[in-house]
């Protein structure tokens, strides 16, 4: 009970308010080092201990598995050496689609939001259909945009620029909608334009929900890149690595995963760094 | 009597204009790539919503049959996956220190396609029912996950203050506080989930499945253009289990979670 | 009617555990269950085991089989090995390269005895042979189906990174028949079909065999988890004397493997018409002209050791496989008993 | 001449409005067949109990909630007319500031919004500041004030457009006698020079009778008119009006008008 | 005057209390070197201009944030071990309500955090509320209430837990004068049944005359103690007393002990 209430109470000190508690004045550096320590130190501590088990088979006779399900991480790297040149472009190749398909699903997300919650009686339906675009899944997709936009980047933009629409409608709609009314109340004293209760209020109170949704796009939108290549792409993360895994070289398969996630985690947190750096103001944020 | 003629007002007609329009220039846009254009796979592109329409009619027991498998599995992989999500929200928002350990990884595990997970997943369970639940739940649970965890963390101060005035207990302050305030979006999560979950059905309908609308979609793309209308059926069948899903949600949303200020009629007799 | 439903009625009882059941408890009133794992969605290319399961072939011999469909996502070589399933179709430059990266396979016996691969052109581009390929967009499905296609070009002459575009094709001929792509691979069986199927006359379309220009590889074969054999392989046999059965059933009435088949598809995707034609041309396959279908299922040495030698060339494969383990025609004869 | 015309002129005809609000349960008869005019150039107040409708009725004159029934002219034309013209600056009784701004641009956020050109916006709004006593505080963020602080920095955002009609909901009840007593002085001077028509809701009786012209007085469930007080002390008003005996009478006038919770 | 032996024992102990806040660009200086006794049973009141420290001052008592030097006991222990032991009952200077409770769950909400059984505590809340005249309001949401009307959710679910310790930010100052007169005497009557410690925020002098043993005097900048006012007037305090000598004496003198902002 002590215990559990002794945490709380250190969330008041960080969450709540700016105190300089007596005994932290002194090493404002020293904490921020600390911060820094379980910020980096503490995953990568972890992942290293992670590699080591996979690395010494533990999760293999964990789960009994087998080496040709799921590859020794020293194979894994040496197939990176081998490789490296081809992955580092392919990761390149993927990126750029995940990246750009991102930023126009995004883009078209947000603005369908915006609609919706401009015309809330008209538009609601428009969040809806982009939603419903979501549970078209990408095999189905990746045919659709190949014979709308050929084989080449352009269809896999298309394919994670469907995927990546709906998250970010759902939610900066939600987050347009959550503001508190009385702040809505204010613009409309100022007789404010549509346009200018969205420059004024409504962008910057969905802004905790849209750096989520752009979180979730981050993610999604490799993983959609590197779906959508599995069908038709000769290039890229996705074309290896299905071309791979079904030729047994599983180490390279997932010499591919490997670089995806690193990719797709260093996209993650640069969105997260930016989200940071725009809503410090939020709650969430005050630490 | 007046408020279900403002329903239908409302509510109702703006979907079916929506809905009407939308088919009006699609029909349109087909019939222009095909006679006015005549670019070839035209009807590949964009088929003509009738002849989709007419599939509906020969084929729509099995579509429904085939849909109704669907949604089943899609209701597992979302159940487990919210639930897989939510908890690791909770989880992260217990300690930053969780949050940093667990986070990077939770964010690269998302970027294990199916197809190398699957070896690793059936080798696990060795039971192809339980591997494909897994593997439906491990497509929903990330953006549970995140929505939940921003709801959670941005509880206001003063809310938190009145908690700790009560020397609450961290389960207490869950309870009382952080999961109520995380409800909205909790709820956005999970509207981005479930039509997410059906995607996930119909990809795990892949992996050797023989019934699901996934399986349809596929075969009717491998036999080539002559079923291009079935194909596109099965589309607009995924499509409108989304939809089903995401209105599900959103009525589930209205009776959880009531007060938020999107539901609130302003004055007047509005 | 057909054992595809993915029921979960696989009970732990069922594991193919490497010791799990033997050859004894397989007593006569016992069913033993059998998992078989397709290379593709159900249709006439696995027309046998259809026709194995309708008739009861594999009842008679006590067996209960299911057979798991296959997919565009799915390795069968993955699956028998990780358990999901016992027994597993695919192609034989496949199996080698999964057997040798350890994954405990023996193929047990080869059905297919050509080729089905073949490079379809429209005449207008006018590549009549192999060496008109070169400076052309060719496409293959790529993941262990493209082996026969580097073949050709080698013989050619051609280096696929240089001398042409050889490019990732989808599991529709879309790109094909929307001028995207040259030349692209089809299946005799279907692909081609579809092509045909769309109103391009036979006589329009230029057609390179790899049989012909003898590149051909070994294409649908059984193999199974060695692990799980070493100690069925009663169980094995039986199963593979029910499935030649169907086979020699099927060939010989096509109509009716035709019908069996269609009861395992899904209605709506695909016509018997299209089924039809698929097992007339898969029929050419198995059995050859002048082929004795009393060796069906027989694994010769010198087409397996071709099929390798391709494999080694294009490294499919890094070392040559040790023949003895790579295949076994132990099952087929007990089967013949 | 000119002048008188001015006062008669009603800038805001508030004509037997009635407001019921929905709840789940039941209905909320918050203000029923209010009728009231106000002048251009006028100081009027509003008093009554909590919960009475006095912000309900400042929200309808602003346009922000359609009343049930009635109907309220601003400035001859409709409320939404007066509103879409910018003419009104209002004082919620919340704050409601924006957490993502700073004081300084919480400040501007009018100005903002009517074109006023940047280094313009950043003097007026220091101006507002330090006339609330502020400027100190113009960089931080809201949550880092006082809960007084806070509600002097949304009177500070209201004055700067210099409306034409301001509303102010309770705006001094936040703060310590001294900050308010200066603060009404430094609003009549505003309003002397500006000649805008105000209308104010407070709970203090003498704060009522300092600023306005006339008092109305409204009594709860439903929430109706029950007395206006003219003030007829003069103006400018000062100090020591506070200590005549015409401001104790009125006092006790308007006690007796009053209907206690 | 001095009743009690309780009177003896320091309930709340602050010793040299010095509180900075951190802001991007600087340090705010929010109490300085503050150092009272409050002794248990005894209502006491701060005063002080708006952005003084008071609520700060408050906050730290109840172990919500921490000093940057100096000390806080309560009841012979830390501020942290009272807070865990669940003596404190606060009102905010805002009313905090949960959005997702209505009214009556959200007075409810202290006594199902000390484990009161669900009949009781429903009948504890509609007690309280209609103590503080809200019980027509029961089964509303909070954003279905005036302003004044949230405060006294706020002040009914303070007191539904009967804290040993009361700490309450301006709880009436939503309110009309009448109501604001009326929870005076109704709080008093509360705190001579239970007996607790009050400490009291207010802007109004009279308010804090007529409720307060000893009244506390803040001034700004940094927050420092200026003054401190026993107010000699028996107990029980009757509206009658408002009118005395006395009462006009001591809001003369603690006017005094006043700077502005
Ligand atoms: N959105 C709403 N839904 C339902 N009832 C409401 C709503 N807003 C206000 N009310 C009710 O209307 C009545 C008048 O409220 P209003 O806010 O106008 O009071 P007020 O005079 O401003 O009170 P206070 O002095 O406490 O601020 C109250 O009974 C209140 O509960
Ligand atoms: N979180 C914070 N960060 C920075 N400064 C703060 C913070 N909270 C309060 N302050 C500052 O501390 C000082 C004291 O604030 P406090 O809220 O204690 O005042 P107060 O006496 O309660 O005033 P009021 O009567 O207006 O409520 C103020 O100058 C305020 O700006
Ligand atoms: C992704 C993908 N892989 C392979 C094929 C081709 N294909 C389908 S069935 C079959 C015969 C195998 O037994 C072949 C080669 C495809 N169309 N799509
Ligand atoms: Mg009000
Ligand atoms: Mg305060």
């Amino acid at each position: 009970m002590v215990g559990v209430s002794g945490t709380e109470l250190q969330e008041v000190r960080t969450e709540g308010i700016k105190a300089v508690p007596r005994e932290m004045r002194i090493s404002k550096r020293s904490r921020r080092k600390r911060r820094r320590f379980t910020a980096v130190g503490l995953p990568v501590i972890a992942g290293l201990c992670f590699l080591a088990l996979w690395e010494f088979e533990v999760f293999h006779r964990l789960f009994q598995l087998r080496t040709y399900q799921l590859p020794l991480p020293s194979d894994i790297a040496k197939a990176i050496r081998d490789h490296v040149d081809l992955l580092l472009s392919y990761t390149g190749y993927t990126l750029t689609e995940a990246v750009l398909g991102m930023l126009l699903g995004s883009s078209i997300g947000f603005v369908v939001a915006l609609l919706a919650a401009a015309w809330p009686k008209w538009g609601s339906a428009s969040v809806l259909i982009v939603a419903s675009l979501n549970a078209v899944p990408i095999v189905a997709l990746a045919p659709i945009m190949n014979l709308w936009f050929s084989d080449g980047m352009g269809s896999r933009i298309a394919i994670v620029t469907v995927t990546t629409m709906a998250a970010m409608a759902i939610n900066a709609h939600k987050g347009m909608n959550a503001v508190d009314p009385l702040a809505m109340d204010l613009m409309h004293s100022y007789a404010a334009k549509k346009l200018e209760v969205f420059r004024y209020l409504r962008v910057a109170g969905s802004l905790p929900y849209v750096f989520t949704a752009l979180k979730i796009n981050a993610t999604s939108s490799m993983i959609g890149a590197i779906v959508g290549e599995f069908f038709y792409s000769s290039r890229g993360l996705g074309y290896l690595l299905s071309n791979s895994i079904k030729v047994a070289k599983m180490p390279l398969g997932w010499s591919c995963i490997v670089l995806a996630a690193v990719a797709g985690v260093i996209f993650y947190f640069i969105i997260e760094r930016l989200e940071k750096w725009c809503i410090r103001w939020h709650s969430s944020q005050r630490t | 009597m007046k408020e279900s003629g403002v329903f239908l007002r409302e509510r109702l007609l703006p979907i079916v204009v929506w809905v009407l329009g939308i088919l009006l220039v699609w029909e349109g846009a087909s019939w222009y790539l095909l006679e006015v254009r005549q670019i070839p796979l035209a009807q590949s592109k964009l088929p003509y919503i009738h002849e989709i329409a007419a599939t509906f009619t020969t084929y729509g027991g099995t579509l429904a049959k085939e849909g109704w498998v669907t949604f089943m599995n899609a209701a597992y992989g979302f159940l487990l996956g919210a639930a897989a999500g939510s908890l690791l929200a909770i989880l992260m928002s217990l300690s930053k220190w969780v949050e940093q350990l667990a986070f990077p990884y939770a964010v690269a595990s998302q970027m294990v396609p199916v197809l190398g997970l699957a070896p690793i997943v059936y080798g696990i369970v060795r039971d192809e029912e339980t591997a494909r639940i897994l593997i439906s739940a491990y497509i929903t649970f990330f953006p549970v996950s995140l929505n939940m965890l921003r709801g959670l963390r941005s509880v206001s101060p003063a809310s938190l203050e009145l908690m700790h005035s009560y020397a609450a207990g961290g389960r207490t302050i869950y309870w009382k506080l952080r999961f109520p305030a995380s409800l909205p979006g909790l709820f956005s999560g999970l509207k981005i989930a479930a039509p997410l979950a059906v995607t996930g059905a119909i990809l795990v309908e892949l992996m050797g499945a023989s019934r699901g609308i996934g399986v349809i979609m596929l075969r009717n793309l491998y036999y080539g253009p002559s079923h291009v209308y079935m194909f596109w059926s099965t589309v607009v069948v995924g499509a409108f289990l989304g939809i089903f899903c995401y209105v599900l949600i959103s009525a589930v949303e209205r009776i959880a979670a009531p007060w938020q200020p999107e539901f609130r009629n302003k004055g007047g007799d509005g | 009617a057909c054992g595809g439903n993915n029921g979960s009625s696989n009970d732990s009882g069922s594991q193919p555990s490497a010791n799990g059941g033997g050859d004894g408890a397989a007593g006569a009133s016992e069913t033993v269950e059998v998992k078989l794992q397709l290379k593709w969605v159900p249709q006439a290319q696995f027309a046998g085991y259809f026709v194995a399961q309708e008739k009861g072939y594999y009842a008679e011999e006590g067996l209960e089989v299911e057979i798991l469909p296959g997919g565009p996502d799915i390795v069968p070589e993955q699956q028998v090995a990780s358990g999901a399933a016992h027994i597993g179709v695919d192609w034989v430059a496949s199996l080698l390269a999964h057997q040798e990266q350890g994954l405990p396979l023996t193929q047990i016996a080869q059905i297919y005895q050509e080729s089905g691969l073949v490079l379809v052109s429209k005449k207008e581009s006018g590549i009549t042979s192999g060496a008109d390929l070169k400076g052309r967009k060719v496409g293959n499905w790529m993941g262990g189906n493209e082996f026969e296609v580097l073949a050709l070009f080698d013989k050619y002459g051609l280096d696929s990174t240089k001398d042409l575009e050889f490019v990732k094709q989808g599991f529709t001929m879309d790109q094909f028949l929307a001028g995207e792509l040259d030349a692209a691979s089809a299946m005799t069986y279907n692909e081609f079909q579809v092509v045909l199927s769309e109103g391009i006359a036979e006589s329009d379309l230029n057609v390179i065999d790899m049989n012909a220009e003898g590149v051909a590889m070994l294409e649908d074969n059984l193999f199974a988890n060695s692990d799980w054999l070493s100690g069925n392989k009663e169980t094995a046999a039986k199963f593979l004397r029910a499935s030649l059965k169907g086979w020699k059933d099927a060939i010989a009435d096509p109509e009716q493997a035709v019908d069996i088949v269609m009861k395992s598809v899904e209605e709506g995707s695909t016509s018997r018409d299209h089924q039809l034609k698929m097992m007339t041309e898969v029929a050419k396959l198995v059995a050859p002209e002048g082929f004795d279908l009393n060796n069906l299922g027989w694994t010769d040495e010198a087409m397996f050791k071709q099929t390798a030698d391709i494999a080694l060339q294009f490294n499919v494969i890094q070392n040559e496989p040790e023949l003895s383990t790579a295949f076994t025609n132990e099952i087929v004869e007990m089967a013949r008993d | 001449m000119e002048n008188t015309m001015a006062t008669i002129l009603p800038e805001i005809d508030i004509d037997r409005v009635t407001m019921k609000y929905r709840t789940d349960a039941s209905e909320v008869l918050a203000l029923q067949e209010v009728t009231m005019n106000i002048r251009q150039g006028e100081f009027v107040s509003l008093l009554g109990p909590s919960g009475c409708g006095k912000t309900t009725l400042l929200r309808i004159i602003a346009d922000l909630i359609q009343p049930t029934s009635g109907s309220v002219q601003v400035a001859g034309g409709t409320a939404r007319e007066a509103r879409l013209a910018q003419k009104y600056g209002i004082v919620f009784q919340n704050p409601v500031l924006y957490d993502w701004r700073k004081v300084r641009e919480n400040v501007t956020l009018p100005l903002e919004m009517m074109g006023v050109k940047k280094s313009e916006r950043r003097h007026r709004a220091m101006e507002l500041l330090s006339l609330v006593g502020l400027e100190h505080a113009a960089s931080r963020y809201p949550w880092q004030l006082s809960g007084g602080m806070q509600q002097r920095v949304a009177i500070a955002r209201a004055l700067a457009m210099e409306p034409e009609i301001l509303l102010m909901d309770e705006p001094f009840s936040a703060l310590d006698e001294f900050s308010r007593e200066r603060l009404n002085e430094e609003l009549l001077a505003i309003w002397s020079q500006v000649k805008n028509t105000v209308v104010f809701v407070t709970h203090s009786i003498p704060e009522a009778i300092f600023l306005s012209d006339r008092v109305f007085v409204l009594s709860p469930h439903p929430g109706r008119l029950s007395a206006v007080v003219d003030i007829s002390m003069p103006r400018p008003r000062t100090k020591e009006m506070r200590q005549s005996e015409t401001f104790f009478r009125l006092i006790a006038q308007i006690r007796g008008s009053f209907e206690g919770v």
